[in-house]
């Protein structure tokens, strides 16, 4: 408990867009009640703060964090095991901090690759093809930034844990939800739920929640959305022969992808119970596929653009395989 | 590649067909390498990618898929489904940059069990010619980390 | 936060450890006692209380032994390393439940078939086992309490097809106070059998031995005999199969008809029988196959009936004396409800005409084994004079080919097992009959069972000519003098090592037996398997012949595989006898493993709604979730893997259950030493 | 797995008869399959004058009766019709096993009757020198060799082929027979026994 | 126009050049272009693969790299000599099996700076080009002289089904493309039982005994069914059928008369080009008296009887088999 009596909320942005720092913003007049509720310890995009105000609180000082991003370099991993200490309740907030979310599909390619990119890549002009070195003598002394780990983790690799708040971002609707419960809890009205639990979010995939019609699945021939003449607004995509993540996916989106006419990226996680969403897809979109000739199916299966990443898109990092090997080879050679 | 590295493969069977084959090497008496392991499913049908992707993260150099002949499946068509996976699954693990030699299909029927211990035999010194996978259980982190940013040492 | 396997079971179970010696069977590869200490020393964090090992766990000793531990040291799970659980998993659930501990909570690992006896380095072998072993462990711990599936099984059965296998398996349910109904895509019962003149090796006629079994069957008052009639669809599972049968229109109100036989006597349309008379006889479009049919009452083809064709004639319709012939019939749609169905469908014979050198079709004296059969049958079209195509002239020399379209990759692979036997009897025939020179030309002589081998002798002694050859061809080209007008056999004699060339004036091939041509059509209609070569898939080569892999269904006779009429019989007792167990018991346990939805995840997308070859899984359009039928359900676990949710779970074999095995085996996998490995040779 | 081998390499350990003429032979020829029903003896146009049926040097082979076997006149009678391949119930290649028993026999020295081989040896020599065979010098040069009194009997004929125009005096020379030499020694090479 | 390329083999440049000259009379008729294979070289016939095997297969191997080259309109290579035909076609098809030899071939082939891909062409025989891609409706409408009267036996040989790599042809045993084909001519085709048996192939150079064997049955079995002519598709059948006729009947003091022409010596009859523009004449065996009887109308009982579809009370004979063809009929 802080002077004013409120219990301390931080927020904090490690490796992701900042989307999910967005989308709390977005949660409207409830982030008055936060206001009033919390006293904002730390939370670097709404107010200025420094990390050593933060390393100089007490233990477990700090009620609520929301931890978004994932693990990418050491800084992420500082921020991770300081927060996580001051912390009395940590939540991986969004699909970086808890699957890896885009970030983590960098995990196909080895660190090297992933700065020529950035920094050779035809759209940077780097004729001298500088890159960032971790040290750098100034003459205002040795200036150093955080140094990349060769592969992205998630939260829970890094620190324990308390709760998940999946999505990319997770929906206002749902963080306003969540923060209800806590205040809740704050003022003894209800129970916390259980540590490990996944918040602001459904149990079921998402078909649940999809309103599309959905009938026996024997695909012949599947295609990547673009290249569709006419999607059927109103038949399940999966039938139309586009992939969908949609039944491996966690719902609490109201589906809004497929609804709108696309298919369901995965951004919400797996859904309870789902080991290995990746897994899982192949699996589904293998089992209905309407062939029993090896040439044909590879034919139909030469429709699958980049299994992996598709099926992987969102949960790469927190896969069974978790990266692929380049990246973690690379890094072993060091 | 040292000729020391004993590959461990972990090979799924089927109840009715491998899983007989396998034991009908043994009552044969039929030799073959020690470093697979088996696991018994009621069919090739069961077999899911998951376990596959598992055996690799958890340490297998390889994998065996193995069931009934194409329309000789005991669940009548199930291991059709088996293939599609399994070449669906090829493409992927090459993704991640392991050697699709590493998961491998084999037909077997119940009576097959020299045919079995001949692909086994087979298997082995093909992934001791890959050489170890050994799939990390914990992801790397970074490698120099500055001074100026050590953390102070928490107690997890 | 982290996979399902990892996280460990709720309550920490009490798991005893047993592993066997088998003799010297195990403990010859595998450091038997090593194996159990270890457990006990190293896994005990992973709930190991126990751990033994015996020198025979199969024994009642060894089987007290868990008996006791269960008793004493309160086990809640049990882990036995020993053999195949093929062997003795059933023998080991006994022991637990007979210690009140759940029989599924006790799992065989085999360190026997697939260590011991495999393996010849002893370390790897003993490491291996470990691994084995700690798979089990990981596993146990996660088995959850079962009881078998009951099943209440109907008490009428259905056989289908009326041949001598499905003869006998009606006659033997019937007998034995059951309903049977019997099903003949035919006009009349008899199938092959009934075409046959005589039968080896004992050559009493066929009709004499057949035509009695005909009678009872159509007498039986509890056979219900449905011919001219085929299984349209086949719903529901063992113990309840509901069946729909279609009875084609005889046009023959069966009611009046006394088979009296004047309709066919004057129907005018006379035409070739292709089926019974095997193409070699005539029959009229108003037809009985043959004087003994059963039922008696004949049918009208309706392909062929002048009135069909052309609207008149009528001849038979105006003749009849009790007026039971009906223009205006139609199919009639039976549903019929069935505990378990034997299916006897038989065989199609090889199609000769396949095999262009052996000129069948061309010249006119090449026969089939068919077309001889109906040639030398007392009530045959020539009754049974044995004649050439001519019809007259009765032949000098005759040659027999076996293996027609048999023991062939161009045709069919497999020994159709009677040629051989036929064959002998077809030589023994013509020379009976025509005193002419008979040659048998064989590829390898095939006389197993009873009294075979004697009849070979006997026709030895008739003297019989056998040449070891398989034919090349069969030519009417002559080339040396002595060949005009005959027919040329040219063979390679290869017990001389010399091409023959044989003239004869008539040949007989003895065509092979070849799966029906519609047996994967019938065998899905009945949720069972065909072989890669088409005959229907049995449970067990070995020892569950007559039962397939689909509860309630059995087959008999050369649906499974080429086979002799003493074979068939048995098979058709035996599926019977099959049935009859079932019936006696009134229901039947099956194995709990089955798969089963979660609704609360099951979110409806449909994936699995077309992978149960079974018709096992069902979608709930109202509560848009999948549902499993548990009695149709065999356990495969194919939806299991491929729902996307993870929202269908599969008993005894569960992800967490062999996500857990897989960490089991590698978590304890051997230090990887080189390993002398012997190459797989079977030893 | 086929593999053209030169056949008089020693190998280690040697191989036995049946595995030398199943590596010389392309695709699988499945000689292994043989089950010594003799459809083959029996179809063979020519089969009354072999020696040995083709079946009988099957069993030959498997007996490792090697010197026996190359030494038959019977792969030289094949004329090459197929029908043994055709109606073989094992889909044995019988056929091209007649041409790797030929091509070994040349190899080894071994047969006894020179006709078959000149005839081959001569076809090849004109093929490899022009690129195209030549009938006219083919026959006289195997008639002056092998049926000198054949040889009037087969003028006249030659003459009728001239007179009919169906035969030329001198052989047609390919372009690149450069080219084809190249390829030719190349696969000899490769073939190992040049 | 649909246009081939075109491989004529030794052959047809010589012994068989009526084959050659036939076809190209034809050509026109049939509007089909034929582009012969560049620089092609021989296909080894029957005794190169006798000495040197994969030397053998590199020899094929050029002409098909050739051919594939040269692809630009069809890729299908044509082949009239039927064991050019089945030289090209089994060494294509033996690639694509066997790895092996795939890749000798074309190290071999990279010595003269050639490749080949495996099924880049498809190697087919003219008869089935004739009768597949052309089809007898078309030949039928180009008849302007039936052959009536004219009893033909029908002559395959044996290279041009048998092994018959592609599943191109039938039967490998009692094909009927040639049959169907004269047929349309309007010729009476007798049912020859040995249409498809060997014309003694090299024997004549090695055994001529035995090739006269060979030779003299495939004579009697036509004279037997009374043909006038024999129709072949192969220069080596014409050659030992027609050549070697003479020393068989010394042989076997015969005196067989069985005038031997190709296939495409009678489509040219049968569309009214002279006999000279088709090469005939050329023949050992002089065709000229057979030829004769074009025009000339058939007796009636020449006509194979059809078979009675009611039969005569007293008949005791025995119904014949069903065969594939008269099922349809009764359809």
């Amino acid at each position: 408990m802080s002077a004013n009596g409120k219990p301390k909320f931080a927020m904090y942005w490690a490796a992701g867009c900042g989307g999910c720092e967005i989308a709390v913003l977005n949660i409207g007049e409830k982030i008055l009640d936060v206001d009033a509720a919390f006293d904002i310890a730390f939370w670097p995009v709404a107010m200025d703060a420094k990390v050593k105000d933060v390393q100089a609180l007490p233990d477990g000082a700090i009620t609520l964090t929301l931890f978004n991003g994932g693990i990418r370099n050491d800084e992420n991993e500082h921020m991770a095991r300081l927060l996580r200490r001051k912390s009395q309740i940590l939540v991986a907030f969004g699909s970086c901090a808890s699957e890896g979310c885009i970030p983590g599909l960098a995990n196909f390619s080895d660190l090297d690759s992933l700065l020529d990119t950035v920094y050779n890549g035809v759209s940077t002009d780097n004729p001298d093809r500088i890159r960032p070195q971790y040290e750098y003598e100034a003459p205002e002394g040795t200036v150093r930034i955080p140094v990349m780990a060769p592969v992205l983790r998630t939260l829970d690799m890094v620190v324990d844990v308390d709760y998940i708040i999946p999505g990319c971002p997770p929906e206002s609707h749902q963080i306003a939800a969540v923060i209800d419960v806590v205040l809740a809890a704050l003022r003894g009205e209800m129970e916390l739920p259980p540590p490990g639990a996944i918040l602001g979010a459904g149990q079921k995939a998402v078909c649940d929640e999809c309103e599309r019609t959905r009938g026996i699945k024997k695909i012949k021939r599947f295609t990547r959305i673009q290249h569709m003449a006419a999607v059927d607004p109103t038949l399940c995509l999966i039938e139309q022969g586009i992939l969908c993540n949609g039944p491996a996916t966690r719902s609490g989106c109201h589906a809004r992808c497929p609804t709108a006419g696309n298919a369901c990226i995965g951004c919400y996680g797996p859904a309870d119970g789902v080991v290995d969403v990746g897994a899982r897809m192949m699996a589904a979109i293998a089992s209905v596929i309407d062939s029993r000739d090896p040439a044909e199916i590879n034919r139909i299966l030469d429709g699958i653009v980049d299994p992996a990443g598709s099926f992987y898109r969102f949960n790469l990092a927190h896969s069974l395989l978790k990266a692929a090997r380049p990246a973690w080879t690379a890094e072993r050679s060091h | 590649m040292s000729d020391t590295f004993e590959p461990v493969i972990i090979g799924f069977t089927c109840n009715w067909c491998s899983y007989r084959a396998a034991d009908l090497a043994g009552t044969a008496r039929v030799k073959y390498p020690p470093n697979i392991r088996l696991i018994r499913l009621m069919c090739s049908g069961r077999l899911d990618p998951a376990f596959v992707l598992k055996a690799l993260a958890e340490g297998a150099d390889g994998v065996m898929i193995t069931g009934c002949h194409p329309g000789e499946c005991h669940y009548l068509v199930q291991n059709y489904r088996t293939l599609s996976r399994y070449l669906l699954l090829r493409r992927l693990v090459a993704q991640m940059g392991i050697e699709p030699e590493r998961v491998k299909l084999v037909w077997a029927s119940a009576a097959e069990g020299v045919h079995l211990a001949r692909e086994i035999t087979r298997m082995v010194e093909e992934i001791r010619a890959l050489g170890p996978l050994d799939w990390p259980r914990r992801l790397p982190r970074p490698t120099t980390v500055p001074p100026a940013l050590v953390p102070e040492e928490v107690p997890a | 936060m982290s996979h399902v396997a990892k996280s460990p079971p709720e309550k920490k179970e009490r798991i005893g450890v047993y592993v066997c010696h088998c003799g010297t069977n195990i403990s010859a590869t595998v450091r038997v006692e090593d194996v159990a200490t270890w457990a006990r020393e190293e896994l005990g964090p992973d709930g190991v209380v126990v751990s033994r090992d015996y020198k025979f766990m199969c024994s009642s000793l060894g089987q007290e032994l868990i008996e006791r531990d269960v008793a004493d040291e309160g086990l809640t799970r049990v882990v036995v390393a020993a053999c195949s659980p093929h062997l003795h998993e059933q023998t080991f659930r006994g022991a637990c439940s007979r210690a009140g501990l759940n029989p599924y909570l006790c799992e065989l690992v085999s360190i026997r078939e697939q260590v011991s006896w495999v393996h010849t380095d002893i370390d790897a072998a003993t490491s291996k086992a470990k691994a084995v072993l700690a798979s089990g462990i990981e596993r146990v711990a996660r088995h959850e309490p079962l009881e078998p599936l009951r099943v209440p099984i109907h008490a009428d059965t259905l056989v289908v097809g009326g041949g001598i296998a499905g003869i006998q398996a009606a006659l033997e349910i019937a007998d034995s106070g059951n309903k049977v109904f019997l099903v003949e895509r035919e006009p009349s019962i008899g199938g092959h059998m009934a075409q046959f003149d005589k039968t080896f090796p004992t050559l009493d006629c066929a009709a004499c031995i057949l035509t009695p079994k005909m009678v009872s069957v159509g007498a039986h008052p509890n056979i219900e005999l449905l011919t001219w009639s085929e299984v349209e669809r086949v719903e529901g599972f063992v113990g309840n199969f509901t069946v729909t049968v279609k009875k084609k229109p005889r046009y023959v109100n069966t009611e009046l008809c006394t088979g009296c036989g004047i309709c066919w006597e004057k129907c005018p349309k006379k035409l070739v029988d292709e089926v019974f008379e095997a193409g070699l006889g005539y029959r009229t479009s108003v037809y009985t196959p043959f004087a003994q049919a059963v039922p008696k009452y004949p049918v009208i083809d309706e392909d062929s009936c002048t009135y069909f064709l052309r609207g008149k004639c009528r001849a038979c319709e105006k003749l009849c004396p009790t007026g039971a012939i009906d223009f205006k019939q139609e199919a009639e749609y039976l549903r019929i409800t069935v505990g378990n169905i034997i299916l006897a469908t038989g065989y199609d014979l090889f199609d000769a005409r396949r095999i262009p050198q052996y000129g069948y079709g061309r010249l006119a004296n090449v026969f089939t084994s068919m077309e001889f059969e109906r040639l030398c049958n007392a009530s045959g079209p020539t009754n049974g004079e044995v004649v050439l195509r001519d019809g007259v002239t009765h032949p000098r020399t005759v040659g027999i080919v076996h293996c027609v379209g048999s023991r062939d990759r161009n045709y069919n692979s497999h020994c159709s097992v009677i040629c051989c036997m036929s064959s002998l009897k077809f030589a023994h025939l013509v020379k009976e009959r025509t005193g002419a020179t008979v040659y048998n030309f064989y590829v390898d002589m095939r006389t197993a069972y009873k009294d075979y081998d004697e009849f070979y002798q006997r026709l030895l002694e008739e003297g019989t000519r056998f040449v070891r050859g398989k034919v090349a061809e069969i030519t009417d080209a002559a080339r040396e003098p002595g060949e005009d007008g005959m027919l040329i056999v040219q063979v390679e004699d290869t017990l001389v090592g010399r091409q023959r060339r044989i003239p004869v004036d008539m040949v007989i091939l003895a065509s092979a037996l070849e799966p029906r041509a519609d047996a994967d059509e019938v065998a899905k209609r009945f949720g069972i398997a065909c072989s890669a070569n088409g005959w229907f898939i049995e449970k067990h080569p070995k020892l569950d012949p007559v039962a397939t892999m689909t509860e309630g269904i059995f087959i008999a006779g050369a649906a499974q595989g080429p086979k002799d009429i003493p074979s068939s019989v048995a098979q058709g007792a035996a599926a019977a006898a099959r049935v009859l167990n079932r019936i006696g018991m009134g229901e039947i346990e099956l194995e709990p493993v089955r798969a089963t939805v979660n609704p609360d995840l099951c979110s409806g997308c449909r994936i699995c709604n077309d992978l149960c070859p079974f018709g096992a899984i069902l979608y709930l359009e109202d509560c848009r979730v999948t549902e499993i039928n548990h009695a149709l359900c065999q356990g495969c676990g194919t939806c299991v893997a491929a729902c996307p949710a993870s929202a269908i779970s599969g008993t005894v074999f569960s992800n967490e259950q062999i996500l857990a095995q897989i960490e089991g085996l590698l978590l304890y996998s051997v230090p990887r030493r080189p390993v002398a490995v012997a190459a797989a040779t079977p030893a | 797995m086929t593999a053209f081998v030169s056949l008089d390499t020693a190998h280690d350990p040697p191989l036995n008869l049946l595995e030398s003429v199943e590596r010389a032979t392309p695709g699988h020829s499945r000689l292994e399959m043989c089950i010594q029903c003799g459809s083959c003896g029996g179809s063979c146009p020519s089969g009354p004058d072999m020696e040995h049926t083709p079946r009988q040097l099957f069993a030959m082979i498997r007996a490792d009766m090697r010197d026996q076997v190359l030494a038959s006149n019977a792969p030289w009678y094949c004329v090459s019709c197929y029908f043994c391949m055709v109606r073989c119930p094992q889909d044995v290649h019988i056929t091209d096993l007649m041409y790797t028993l030929k091509s070994m026999a040349i190899n080894a020295g071994l047969y006894r009757d020179r006709t078959g081989p000149d005839l081959s040896e001569s076809f090849v020599g004109y093929v490899d020198s022009f690129g195209r065979s030549f009938e006219l010098g083919l026959a006289t040069r195997h008639y002056l060799r092998h049926q000198p009194k054949e040889l009037m009997g087969r003028a006249q004929m030659g003459l009728g082929m001239l007179s009919r125009g169906r035969i030329d005096l001198t052989p047609q020379r390919i372009q690149a027979i450069d080219q084809l030499q190249a390829i030719l020694r190349r696969a000899r090479e490769l073939e190992g026994s040049a | 126009m649909t246009n081939y390329l075109f491989y004529p083999g030794c052959s047809m440049t010589r012994s068989s050049r009526p084959y050659l000259d036939s076809l190209l009379a034809i050509r026109k008729d049939l509007n089909l272009s034929l582009e012969e294979v560049h620089d092609w070289n021989c296909c080894g016939a029957t005794e190169y693969h006798s000495v040197h095997r994969l030397a053998a297969y590199a020899l094929i191997g050029r002409n098909l790299a050739l051919a594939a080259q040269q692809a630009n309109g069809s890729r299908t290579v044509v082949a009239g000599c039927s064991a050019c035909y089945v030289n090209l076609a089994k060494t294509d098809r033996y690639m694509r099996e066997d790895a092996l030899l795939d890749g000798q071939v074309n190290e071999a082939l990279a010595a003269g700076g050639l490749s080949y891909r495996p099924g880049a062409v498809a190697v087919r025989h003219l008869l089935d080009i004739i009768f597949n891609d052309i089809g007898l409706e078309a030949i039928r409408q180009r008849v302007s002289r039936p052959l009536t009267g004219l009893r033909v036996a029908p002559y395959y040989g044996c290279m041009i089904v048998r092994p018959d790599p592609d599943q191109r042809f039938s039967s490998t045993e009692y094909p009927h493309e040639l049959d169907d084909l004269l047929s349309a001519l309007g010729a009476t085709v007798i049912d020859y039982p040995l249409k498809t048996h060997c014309c003694g192939g090299h024997m004549t150079q090695i055994s001529p005994p035995v090739a006269y064997g060979l030779i003299r049955r495939l004579l009697l079995g036509a004279e037997q069914y009374r043909a006038d002519i024999m129709v072949t598709l192969c220069p080596m059948c014409q050659l030992n059928l027609d050549a070697f006729q003479v020393d068989v009947n010394r042989h076997f003091e015969a005196d067989s008369h069985m005038p031997v022409l190709y296939f495409t010596q009678l489509i040219g009859l049968a569309f009214g080009h002279g006999a000279e523009e088709l090469g005939i004449g050329k023949e050992f065996v002089t065709a000229r008296e057979a030829l004769s009887r074009i025009g000339v109308a058939v007796p009636a009982e020449e006509a194979p009887p059809p078979r009675p579809r009611r039969r005569a009370k007293d008949d005791p004979s025995l119904p014949m088999p069903r065969m594939a063809e008269s099922v349809e009929e009764s359809e």
